[in-house]
């Protein structure tokens, strides 16, 4: 059995007080109790603070590009169908430059764990609007190379995520740590394509909003609510503002890519050997 | 024995069934046979033509002057009438094209009402057509009621005797009415039947003897042929093939695929290749195996979409933010795109980079004939760590220096060991730095430990014809057909020969064969380029300094003829 | 008054019975009933079968790459507001190459009319899934690049845009061509990002969704139905298989993003002069 | 006079405002200043320095020696302390370092308490430090007051004043307690006041004082500069500026801007960049003109993202499929910067291409002092067809084929004429074709016809040093401060000269001025350049057939030093 121990990886760079602090708290937690062995994951990580988060625990990596993670990642599960696959995105990353990717990996339902550090900046760029920032005119920020201020409506990933009838749709919240790690351990065992969308205050850039912002406003979800009505979480996923629903919003049980090909349904691609030997046969066919 | 048919009509009339099925019969018949087609960025309408040479000895290109014209569109009879040769034919149904030829180079047949009469269905006139071809050839319709039996199987007896009888009537109207169509062959001397692949489906064929197991790609043309043979083989030879939702997750999932264990590949055209650059540098920063078939159609952005052109070899050359190598092999024929999609994948594990292949709409479309492609020595290189020999090693870093300067790469999972890779600049390990020191070795080992062993790999320029020339023609890639048959047409009167170069980069050194000793020493050096500005001439000029005498550059769209190539020759040679 | 006569463009590529010639046949018709001369719109198209569209008839025309129409009209909408931009794209261009553009366009609620002809199919490249065609598995297509045939679920653009909240959301059918016309010009004349998912059967490749099929389940929205209720949208948006709704499904008035840009909420940017003669005193700012 | 300070901190800790308060106080008082930041892709913690150095005479580049080092880290001792200069001091607060230094060239000042007793508050910590350097130097603390009654107006006269009291503790303390810090002379000898700029400032203004109407760009290291700098001018001079959702749209959109009549921009760093090369290529085939900033940092991939590197002149050069002509400009100062913009908008516009300014993070990030720039001749040629003009032509073709090659230009909606471009191949009016004859002349319009007269607009490259150099260090963009300096350098005892290249392709003729000929002459002809590969060296020789007798490169991520260079020739010269 792992123990946190196991799990420590390089010293973060991140700014004291950064809510990415919280969640590698929270999924360290999770790992260890859910007994996963750090090299039986793999983490996808794009470009930004939250990019860097594979670098501060331990498990296989691959620190990809800006925007990237979800290729990857479905590259990965569909060679290797055994292997746990996370993909860690910022908001800029996975809603911004990498929005078509999410788009697609939830149609395909590639059995892969997002977690999106959405701080509702850009932060490693220093404090541009990303698609979650709030509009200026509605009390975001201003920012320094949006000179009339930030005038996309804010992206809501969830009622996105719900919209494309994702598998697994959750909210979670880097200031709520025990809630938080029940959600990634719900997420990493649901079977389908997850999407976490954890709130992520970032103390240098965003400050609207802030740990306070977000502590006034999230609850987490009523016992009774239903997540496997699309209609019932779509209005949930439009909650946003004075009230905010922690939890998981949606689910269904479409069946995973991996399992509709036959190919690796049993085993994982990169346990197959390769035979060649029908090779001269197959050129036959040419004749 | 060295004839050629054009079938040409409108997308969607079917010229490239009765093409296909010709060229098969022909092929199985023994003969030597090369098709070409031209066709337009539509699905119905406009002009196509499908051109079948076929002939008792090897030929590697087109050529103009038409033994057997079949238009099934007017167009094609204005178009293509005057290539008819002296001694052609040209076969067609005035009924359907409303027009009627005098002369005694056209046979006027019922394609249309002898499918009716014969067939019972219209639908079956391009049977009929097929069946006169092979009268007027004098040849058997065995083969083509094998062919047809095989096409409608799964439609039934019904169908299957009615396209027999359409054809049968086509044969006996050509037999019947072209007198002077008796002296043609019917067979090959050998008998012997010849294999008929194309370009794309030689690179896809490839793929799959170097244990490729996972295909990622967004649909282009003329990239889309290597696609779909992959995935036609996808379950024989356990393959998953993925259509990504743009060219920049086909990469990214060829690069996630390839790091998690399995030989992994992705082909487009330049447009979507702009795409994948980035993934290009990833795939170079991470030290990840990728292959890659680039097929060049004429740019720049959509271009001519159907059409060919050699124009990004410099943009493959340099593609990618930041330094690194990289290997880009450009075949000539399908066999060599065999063999060389062989040699990439074997590189791009052995120095974990990408390599790249450079096709074009011309070799990809066409089909070459050969007696076979050689198999002695298909075997895998596994360089990749698994199991219990990883598990084994004491320690493990992804991106270790070592005395050869190449990394170990483990698969993840299957040790305890982590494998750990990033974009950013990074440690051994794999995690993110910022010191000078770490990056001078990182960019040491990824680049210039990797090089000179690379460059050892590389097998030096074709010659064919003249050991000494005094005339020498230089190529790359697809042109290797044409130039082979303009120095055959040369050879008797002139010491002249072809250099051709498929593996272009890292560009090969001289040790073996002295090619540069070669050009110096010819009176006349032309570069042939499929392209406006003599991309591979400059990169002669910037590898070793030498320039050539002369280039001839064709950017129409259209690959090099035969005729057109001599004339350019000739017009050099004064 | 411009005449039909003066929308005569090139003779289509299409496929004779393509279903782009209804779409062609009723654009132009609400062109003409508009009063919109060729020279007052710009029709920005990708690469596809629709990406030819405008040169099948008379106006400014920018045909530009596969998936990157939004961005482009974009561009010229913000240099230029005085100009109608009006994007033209196929399935696979829009929802497949293009997905991020879409999202983004939306959010911003760019003054563009964006018609898909949306044939469930790459048309132009012969045939390959697009993501609006349907599963395999649950009765759509077969295609040669797919051995394990479609597995991904079918995109629902208008749920998508709902989710997004687009300022117009509408589907068309290219075989009821009086009320693709009034869609057109409803959408051409509302006030902000329009979306309007046109069915458009593909005779040569699309063997399943053929005019049949659509005749057999499309209907035009009822009169009662409310389009400005997001909830309702969303659940209108989610009907397809046996019954296709056709109407306006979502509208809204958020404010356009050019209405937002003070600079040229009066004045086409395009209209603007240039003065240099600050230059000098900007200047001074560095010392 | 020619002092350097040092100032290093963690990120977050402020040494930005402490550096960029000093330095624009030294150009006020007259001193040429030269500023660079080193520091690492994190927002707090870690180690940065800023290095300002001043001087009577112009500078271009930091110098080793720290005449002043402020360190706010103990990193910045124990990295810094030994390139303290003889009679350099060392200020620092012991208590908030919790280290006490020994030694004559230290100076414990308690930036934290004085702040406290004097400001009421240690955030104040900084301004006190700012004081203490000022006090240190001999200077007054007029200036100070101004910047700080500036800085926090809108904060209220009790935090000005708190701020000045502290400037004061500090300055007093200094003063104090330094006793032979007097000797250094308050004032520069002119007393006149130098702007301070960086390149990515200079490229901003240089887009605004060409027309530049709209700007959107994607964020990404080292470029977001730029789009910050003209953002904050955007109200003042009418400029739109699009956050982009990513750099394919971003380039897109500044096409469909570009197309409907304005001057348009985009921006990145290498990975954005490869991003756009699809939209470069459409650009082309498009013949919109655009303009792009490409600063480079160290590749592949992610790489160093807050560091430098060169290794980008191939990719620019060859980025996009298809073969098509650009323009690269790749300034070496900041006045480079400026006058290259507007160079390469006037250019993209005239002869409807893509300009691509090449800089890198070195050059955007330091600031360098001039009096003024030379502003004379700023006016906009407007080569666009707009209004009555357009409206008045008989009739209009997008792409006619004119005697001058270049094809007229609409507005579209300012008149009847419909402008209509397509990405395929077109013909004069931008409708698809799939014609050779048409693609022939349309290759020779976009590529042939262009490429000699905009040969002709490029200037040769820069001399600085000796007319007839024994040794000549030759260079490309922003090398050219630490070149210069090089020069400077030795030119006291050798024949020394830098030439330095700005304006890269077309490749500069010889005709104006014969640098082959130099380079030729020129005992020793050495290539430095800050990447891995020598990429301009490989240019020189593709282009000319000239190979440089030496090479020095750099690829560790950091820029040149004067020392550094100064060194690696040493060795050359043995
Ligand atoms: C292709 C590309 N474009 C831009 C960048 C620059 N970049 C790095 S991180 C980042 C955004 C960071 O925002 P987000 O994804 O929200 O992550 P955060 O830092 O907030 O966790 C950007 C724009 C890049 N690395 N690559
Ligand atoms: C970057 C890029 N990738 C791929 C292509 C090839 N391509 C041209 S059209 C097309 C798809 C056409 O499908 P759709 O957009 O649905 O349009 P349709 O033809 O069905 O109208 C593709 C993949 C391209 N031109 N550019
Ligand atoms: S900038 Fe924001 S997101 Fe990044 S580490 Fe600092 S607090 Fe966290
Ligand atoms: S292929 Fe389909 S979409 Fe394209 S023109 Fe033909 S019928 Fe229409
Ligand atoms: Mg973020
Ligand atoms: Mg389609």
């Amino acid at each position: 059995m792992p123990s946190l121990d196991d799990y420590k990886g390089q010293t973060p760079a991140w700014c004291p007080g950064c809510g990415n602090f919280g969640i590698l708290k929270a999924f360290k937690d999770a790992m260890v109790e859910m007994g996963k062995e750090p090299h039986e994951f793999t983490i996808v990580s794009g470009i930004g603070q939250a990019g860097k988060f594979p670098h501060y625990l331990k498990c296989n990596t691959f620190n990809g590009l800006h925007g990237r993670t979800l290729p990857v990642a479905t590259g990965m599960r569909l060679a290797n169908s055994g292997m746990t696959v996370i993909a860690v995105a910022g908001d800029g990353d996975c809603y911004g430059e990498g929005g078509n990717h999410l788009i697609h990996a939830i149609r395909r339902n590639i059995n892969v764990k997002l977690f999106v550090h959405d701080n509702q900046v850009y932060g490693l760029t220093k404090g541009q609007a990303s698609p979650t920032s709030t509009e200026t005119g509605k009390g975001g920020m201003k920012t320094k190379n949006q000179p009339f201020g930030i005038l996309s409506e804010q992206l809501n990933p969830i009622a996105l995520a719900v919209a494309l009838d994702c598998s697994f749709v959750a909210r979670g919240f880097a200031g709520d740590m025990a809630h938080l790690k029940e959600i990634i351990k719900e997420a990493a065992g649901h079977t389908g394509f997850s999407l976490v969308d954890i709130l992520q205050p970032c103390v240098s850039f965003n400050k609207i909003n802030t740990f306070e912002w977000y502590k006034e406003r999230v609850y987490r979800i009523e016992a009774g609510y239903n997540p496997e009505d699309r209609i019932t979480a779509f209005a949930k996923a439009l909650e946003w503002g004075e009230r905010i629903p922690l939890g998981v919003i949606y689910r269904n049980n479409r069946p995973t890519l991996e399992e509709q090909i036959p190919l690796i349904a049993e085993t994982p691609l990169v346990k197959q050997s390769v035979d060649l030997s029908r090779i001269a046969a197959t050129m036959k066919d040419f004749y | 024995m060295d004839y050629s048919i054009r079938i040409t009509g409108e997308a969607g009339q079917g010229i490239q069934t009765i093409g296909d099925t010709l060229a098969k019969l022909l092929a199985r018949a023994g003969y030597y046979v090369f098709t070409q087609q031209d066709y337009e960025s539509r699905i119905r309408g406009g002009h196509n033509s499908y051109r079948i040479r076929f002939s008792a000895g090897t030929i590697t290109a087109s050529q103009a002057k038409i033994r057997i014209l079949v238009p099934l569109d007017r167009e094609g009879i204005a178009l293509h009438g005057k290539e008819l040769a002296e001694e052609g034919i040209l076969l067609y149904d005035s009924v359907s094209l409303k027009e009627k030829l005098t002369g005694s180079r056209s046979l006027d047949i019922p394609f249309a009402d002898l499918a009716i009469s014969h067939g019972g269905n219209k639908i079956m006139a391009n049977t009929v057509a097929v069946g006169a071809v092979l009268g007027v050839l004098g040849m058997g319709l065995e083969g083509l009621n094998r062919i047809i039996t095989d096409t409608f199987q799964k439609k039934g007896e019904e169908i299957i005797s009615a396209n027999i009888r359409a054809a049968l009537a086509g044969h006996q109207y050509a037999k019947e009415n072209c007198p002077h169509c008796a002296s043609v062959p019917g067979m090959a001397e050998d008998g012997k039947g010849k294999m008929l692949i194309s370009g794309s489906e030689a690179i896809g064929l490839g793929a799959i003897a170097s244990g490729c197991r996972f295909y990622a790609a967004y649909p282009m043309t003329p990239s889309t042929g290597i696609m779909n043979y992959i995935a036609s083989k996808a379950h024989e030879y356990g393959i998953v093939v993925e259509q990504a939702e743009d060219e920049i997750a086909a990469i990214n999932m060829a690069l996630g695929a390839s790091f998690a264990g399995v030989r992994a590949m992705t082909g487009t055209s330049g447009g979507g290749f702009s795409l994948m650059v980035e993934g290009l540098s990833l795939a170079a920063m991470t030290e990840t195996p990728v292959v890659i078939a680039l097929g060049q159609r004429p740019g720049p952005a959509t271009g001519f979409p159907t059409r060919t052109e050699q124009g990004e070899l410099g943009f493959a050359l340099h593609a990618g933010h930041g330094e690194f190598p990289r290997v880009i092999f450009a075949p000539g024929t399908p066999e060599q795109a065999f063999h060389l999609t062989r040699k990439a994948f074997d590189l791009a594990e052995k120095y974990q980079i990408p390599a790249i292949i450079l096709t074009d709409q011309h070799l990809a479309d066409t089909t070459w004939s050969y007696d076979s492609l050689d198999l002695t020595g298909i075997e895998i290189n596994d360089y990749r760590l698994r199991g219990e020999q990883f598990q084994a090693l004491p320690e493990y870093k992804r991106h270790a220096f070592t005395g050869s300067g190449i990394s170990p790469f483990g698969v993840p999972g299957e040790a305890r060991h982590l494998v750990v890779t990033d974009s950013d600049e990074h440690d051994e390990e794999g995690h993110i730095v910022e010191d000078a020191e770490t990056r001078i070795r990182m960019v040491q080992k990824r680049l210039f430990r990797k090089l000179p062993p690379l460059r050892k790999e590389i097998a030096p320029p074709t010659l064919y014809g003249h050991k000494k020339p005094v005339v020498l023609l230089a190529g790359w890639g697809s042109t290797f057909g044409v130039i082979r048959e303009v120095v055959d047409y040369y050879a008797p009167v002139m010491d002249i020969a072809m250099l051709h170069f498929s593996e272009i980069y890292p560009f090969p050194a001289t040790g073996q064969f002295n090619y540069l000793k070669l050009l110096r020493e010819a009176e006349l050096a032309v570069c042939v380029e499929n392209n406006a500005t003599g991309q591979f001439a400059r990169l002669m000029r910037t590898e070793t300094g030498y320039s050539f005498t002369n280039m001839i550059n064709k950017y129409d769209g259209r690959p090099f003829s035969v005729e057109g190539l001599v004339e350019e020759i000739r017009a050099i040679l004064g």
